[in-house]
């Protein structure tokens, strides 16, 4: 019945690296079956980084986008109108770790002054982030080198010949590295604790977000994605890492399937509960991309314009 | 050159006032040599060919006689002088010519047979005709069962003779060849020799000749011409060949005027060739 | 020099064999404490070998090896055909290919991995968006092979050509392209290959489907069995391709005289 | 034909002066309704002029263009180096090549972005991983061609070399080698365009330094502006490093007539 | 072949049992064409050749006379029979023989002065002084003032004069010869012949010399041997010239006995030509 009031059925959604844990609810919602309960039919397009969905998105490729709630803001600034609709990851779920046999050394992140440090790519959210932990650290943007060492294998390798001092990274990368033993955590926002202790509050990542036209469009389509991944998170938010797992492809356990269990336990706090994106959270987001990047000014920012609630409103409203 | 001018045409009769098949007129041919002073092949000299003439050069080696040909043939632009063909200044390449080229130019992905019909094919005759006649053509130089050979599979004397037949399946009015005999042992030289006289006879085409072999030259020319040793090579002889027409390419030796006409040319080529070598001469 | 086929294979296939048993050695026989290629890294010829038969026996391969095969082929072909073409036209208009050279040039640097967002939005995200990919790596190796290759053609084959009264058309026809013939095949032996990286790397930078979007899922998950598994079935899939044009060449080439120093 | 070099100079600028007039138009005036040229996705020229000139002014671009040149040349030269040598060696040792030519095809095809992880396991992070890559890339095009090259060899002058008794060495150096040489520099003015793609790539794949680590920075955060302007900057550089190319040929192949067709 | 194994050596006098320079022992050549049965050139045939010979070879176009001279100097194995020089059986190439190919072989990337100095070079002898006697070759043949040219900015002549000194400068054993002065003229053949000969009598070369020039034939050999028409080629005349050395190349076309000799190896020369235009023959 529902169906029939959905304007674009058959939908394509973006995503920068399905099998990273950051985009966890993507894999589950396709593999629970909800889109098909929802009547939606979603090909779920994959891209070599999320600034690459973000461009498919821009450029009509694609109708919706599961990524970082930060492009939101930046894109206000490009004259882009992107709103987000759902919170799916409410920590970015980004660690900061230092290479055991560094460990003694650099015990804060003030230690890493005149390291080499890796991030996923220069410009993305990891290396945002360790240059916002630098700077709140009191040290200057250019006091470490930063070392795009790429997200798979790439980043064990840098680890492992030790051409890298510290890394700020994701999971599964993370959990691979603490798996073989190489490094030790420094800082890590897939925790409320770790999150807390740096923006002192949520700091928004994964999100579902459109092009502001699109959603005037089709609101029908639009909610019913919202009603998919909400459903989503409530499921995700009381299932067993072993429910978990057995409802992702078996290729992405890393091989292993209690290693894989570990790192969804690991990253289960940062996954939103409620989906909702509050005012503080917002602040957050934009005085992490104001710090690093001085050249965005805040007053040019209007936050009430990246995210859009009453698609959550109504999910909520619908799953009660 | 005047001479020629005067003398009534041997074979038919043109009128007169006839424009001449190929009027080179004062042409200069230089190369140019990177680092080196301009290199001047040809001098200006000047020489005229009828319709229905054929005109044999005679020449030291390396004098410009291939040059002559490229120049007439529209492939070399001369530093100075005219190029006209019937009296038209010619411009771009000479399309009334068939060019025997003395060196292998032969297409080598292309059989034999398929070397001489794409001449006519190109005019446009249908595929099939064109086939037919080059095997004609083939048989006519003495290579009927060679036409599906490609050219690495034949021997030199091979290639040539399919090299000849594909000039003259076309029929051009004006003919040029460049040593067309050379690699043809003497035998075969004189069929092919007596071939090319049939066929301008038939027609009153103009020839431009380049040969080495002197009683060739005689026994097939109306008139043959004689080229200083370059550089700056010019026509420093012009032999009319009074001999009968039609003539019979092997008997025609025999005939005292042949040897005289020989003696005379040759005397006078002899003295030539002797400069090439100056003091160089072993 | 000439060798007989059935050596051939074998002397092939013991390449294959040593390379293996290296690879199987160094996976798993440490040497000096380390492993000379780590499992992680380079997984196991055997690991490899049992995916590969896997990925055939449940099937799931064939949708992407038909997506990336259609797009090798399109990108291959259209990459071609466009370098053959462009490469005659420049070859035969020297102004304009003095004009442009610096920007073919310019071009042909242009990191493809930068583009891929322009090809995406102009070509959407389907299959055209990677043939784009492929044919931008394509057209320039045949171009400039095509390109050189016209103007080697043999000085005086091309006079008697013109004399002969040959347009242009037909000039093309029967002295530039036969001429050019083994510069382009040279060319293609080479681009198809890269036509598949071509197509491969597009889907990795974002596709749903596709060997290249295989890879990439298996590589953001450690899976470098799969990622191995990927890579060998395509370039398993590039041999036929390249057997393809071999035979295409040897038909075409006949004419030519046999490979120099053959014969002593 | 032949063309002065001031008006090629003049029309060369005239195409670019159409071209980037195409794109700001495109850029900033709406043809019914949207962009063609969109800024998101394209910037204007004129703010990629700025930002070159930006670059340049400040001094940072200095740094990362040193060492993609660097990166650059060695996979330039030791890629040809690679390929010519390889590319002889094959081409002299018939049934060699005939052993290894399935797998050097195989290796050819596999995507180099795939690659990426092993050359840093291998090599590490520093320029060397991204010479590997533009080595890898480049060694392929040169090799066919030099394998091609070495076999076109007129079989005439080859017999009449070998009969005055040369050694397979000075065969190499007096006919081989300066036969193959236009194939080679048809293949190393795509080839210079390859070394550069490889090394901005594996800048790209993983870098603390470098135009294409520049280019991929300035993607992260969506600065098309940034990105054209480094991959402007790229394609001038590539340019110089042709024009070298091309003087040496120029120098090496002064035997060769005048290109067919020039006279008439 | 028997006769000529019975006669004194016309130059000087080696040993009777040494032996011959080059023996051809029944050989028999053949050209795989794809598609097509074996294309067999030269039938079972032989040649001895004496140190110190000078033999000819003359023959109807595309008999089999460079295959001959190709399978003497190893650039083409034999299908049968055996090729053996001073005795030993010849395995790959033949390291005693200098060959003038009928074909343009100089290298079109080193000037004429480096393709003959180069002959010298890859023997080891210094490159000054490689071009100091390159130098010197050049001027025997004529082309003192273009050493600095290219194959390409010569003329046909010139470059075969190249050819032959390149050849020529290395001073080998056994010469083979294929039409060497087919592109020249009559007066710069006989200044080349002279020099050949002149090199010849100095150290008792074995040649082999193909020619379509019968008096050049006879003016130079000791002995001439004749072609048949292919296919299955072989060699069916055998003339000793007996006549007076040293010659003068020009002087001696007078003598009675030459234009005897000439006359009779003619004759059976003409039948055989005729032979391969059967009836195609115009
Ligand atoms: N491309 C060129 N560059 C420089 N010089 C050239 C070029 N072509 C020919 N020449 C010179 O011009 C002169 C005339 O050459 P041409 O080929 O016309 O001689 P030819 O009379 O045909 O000689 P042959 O009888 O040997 O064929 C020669 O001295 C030759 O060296
Ligand atoms: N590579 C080849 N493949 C097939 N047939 C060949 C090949 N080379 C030569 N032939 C044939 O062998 C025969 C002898 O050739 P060859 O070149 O020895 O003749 P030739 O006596 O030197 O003739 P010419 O006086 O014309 O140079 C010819 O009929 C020729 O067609
Ligand atoms: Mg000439
Ligand atoms: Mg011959």
């Amino acid at each position: 019945a529902q169906a029939a009031e959905i304007e674009k059925p058959n939908l394509t959604l973006g995503v920068g690296g399905k099998p990273l844990l950051y985009y966890l609810p993507l894999t589950l919602a396709e593999k629970l079956g909800y889109f098909k309960d929802a009547g939606l039919n979603v090909e779920i397009n994959d891209f070599g980084g999320g600034a690459k969905s973000l461009q498919a998105l821009i450029g009509g490729s694609v109708d919706a986008v599961t990524g970082a709630y930060e492009h939101t803001i930046r894109m206000q600034t490009k004259k882009q109108d992107i709103r987000a609709v759902i919170d799916l990851g409410r920590y970015p779920g980004i660690v900061v770790a230092v290479r055991k046999a560094e460990a003694d050394k650099i015990k804060t992140v003030a230690d890493l002054k005149g390291k080499n440090i890796g991030v996923t790519a220069p410009g993305s959210s990891t290396h945002i982030m360790v240059q916002y932990l630098l700077t709140k650290a009191g040290l200057k943007q250019d006091d470490a080198s930063f070392i795009g060492v790429g997200g798979g294998a790439s980043a064990v390798a840098a680890m492992q010949k030790g051409e890298i001092d510290a890394i700020s990274h994701l999971d599964p990368v993370i959990s691979k590295l603490e798996d073989l033993g190489l490094i030790n955590v420094l800082v890590d926002t897939r925790t409320t604790e770790g999150t807390e202790k740096v923006f002192g509050g949520q700091n928004p990542a994964a999100v579902l977000y459109f092009k502001e036209s699109f959603i005037k469009e089709n609101p029908n389509t639009v909610q019913a994605l919202t009603n998919v991944f909400y459903k989503t998170l409530k499921w995700l938010e009381k299932a067993t890492p072993e429910q978990i797992a057995a409802n992702v492809p078996e290729e992405y356990w890393l091989g292993d399937k209690n290693l894989y269990m570990k790192a969804v336990e690991a990253s289960r706090q940062s996954y939103s509960t409620d989906g909702n994106i509050d005012e503080a959270s917002m602040k957050s987001a934009l005085s992490l991309i104001t710090t690093t990047d001085p050249s965005i000014d805040p007053a040019s920012i209007d936050l009430s314009k990246t995210f859009d609630g009453s698609f959550l409103a109504k999910a909520k409203a619908k799953g009660q | 050159m005047q001479t020629a001018m005067l003398r009534p045409p041997a074979g038919g009769a043109p009128g007169v006032g006839a424009p001449p098949a190929v009027a080179l007129d004062d042409i200069a041919i230089s190369f140019a040599i990177p680092g080196r002073p301009l290199f001047k092949a040809v001098a200006p000299t000047s020489l005229h060919v009828r319709e229905g003439e054929f005109v044999s050069i005679v020449g030291p080696t390396g004098c410009g006689k291939s040059t002559l040909l490229n120049a007439t043939a529209g492939l070399l632009r001369p530093a100075g002088g005219r190029v006209s063909i019937f009296g038209a200044p010619l411009a771009g390449l000479n399309a009334q010519a068939g060019y025997l080229f003395q060196q292998d130019a032969l297409m080598p992905w292309k059989t034999a047979l398929d070397n001489v019909a794409i001449a006519l094919e190109i005019g446009g005759t249908r595929r099939a005709d064109a086939l037919a006649q080059a095997q004609d053509w083939l048989k006519k130089v003495g290579l009927a069962r060679f036409g599906d050979r490609y050219p690495h599979q034949l021997s030199g004397g091979q290639r040539k003779r399919v090299g000849l037949a594909q000039v003259l399946v076309r029929g051009p009015k004006i003919l040029l060849m460049d040593e067309p005999f050379g690699p043809l042992d003497a035998q075969t030289r004189q069929i092919m020799g007596t071939l090319l006289l049939n066929l301008w006879a038939q027609d009153r085409k103009a020839v431009l000749f380049v040969t080495h072999d002197l009683e060739e030259a005689i026994a097939l020319s109306d008139r043959v011409v004689i080229m200083s040793a370059g550089p700056e090579a010019r026509i420093i002889g012009d032999f009319p060949i009074d001999l009968a027409r039609p003539r019979d390419t092997a008997d025609i030796r025999l005939d005292p005027r042949f040897h005289e006409l020989y003696r005379q040319i040759w005397n006078q080529l002899k003295a030539e060739v002797v400069k090439t070598y100056g003091e160089d001469a072993p | 020099m000439k060798i007989h086929p059935g050596r051939l294979l074998l002397l092939q296939i013991l390449v294959a064999v040593v390379a293996i048993g290296f690879w199987q050695f160094g996976a798993t026989v440490p040497v000096g404490g380390t492993y000379l290629l780590p499992e992680f890294f380079f997984s196991t010829p055997l690991d490899v070998m049992k995916r590969v038969v896997q990925l055939f026996v449940s099937g799931t391969i064939w949708k992407h090896l038909w997506i990336t095969l259609t797009e090798t082929v399109l990108a291959f072909v259209i990459g071609s055909a466009a370098g053959v073409a462009i490469g005659f036209w420049f070859a035969r208009k020297p102004i304009l290919a003095a004009v442009f050279d610096p920007y073919v040039k310019m071009v042909n640097a242009l990191p493809r991995v930068v583009l891929a967002p322009i090809f995406m939005l102009w070509l959407g995200l389907g299959i055209w968006s990677k043939v784009a990919l492929g044919v931008s790596l394509v057209f320039f190796i045949v171009f400039f092979n095509v390109y050189q290759g016209v103007k080697e053609v043999s000085p005086v084959v091309l006079a008697n050509a013109r004399m002969m009264g040959m347009s242009e058309h037909q000039l093309f026809r029967n002295v530039y392209w036969p001429s050019a013939l083994s510069w382009m095949f040279s060319s293609l032996h080479t681009s198809v290959g890269f036509a598949l990286v071509g197509a491969v790397v597009g889907e990795y930078l974002g596709a749903s489907a596709g060997l290249g979007y295989l890879i990439h899922q298996a590589e953001g998950v450690f899976d470098v069995t799969g990622v191995f598994a990927g890579m060998f079935i395509l370039a398993a899939f590039v041999l036929i391709i390249d057997w393809g044009v071999t035979r295409i060449e040897n038909r075409l080439l006949v004419w030519r005289p046999q490979p120099a120093g053959e014969q002593a």
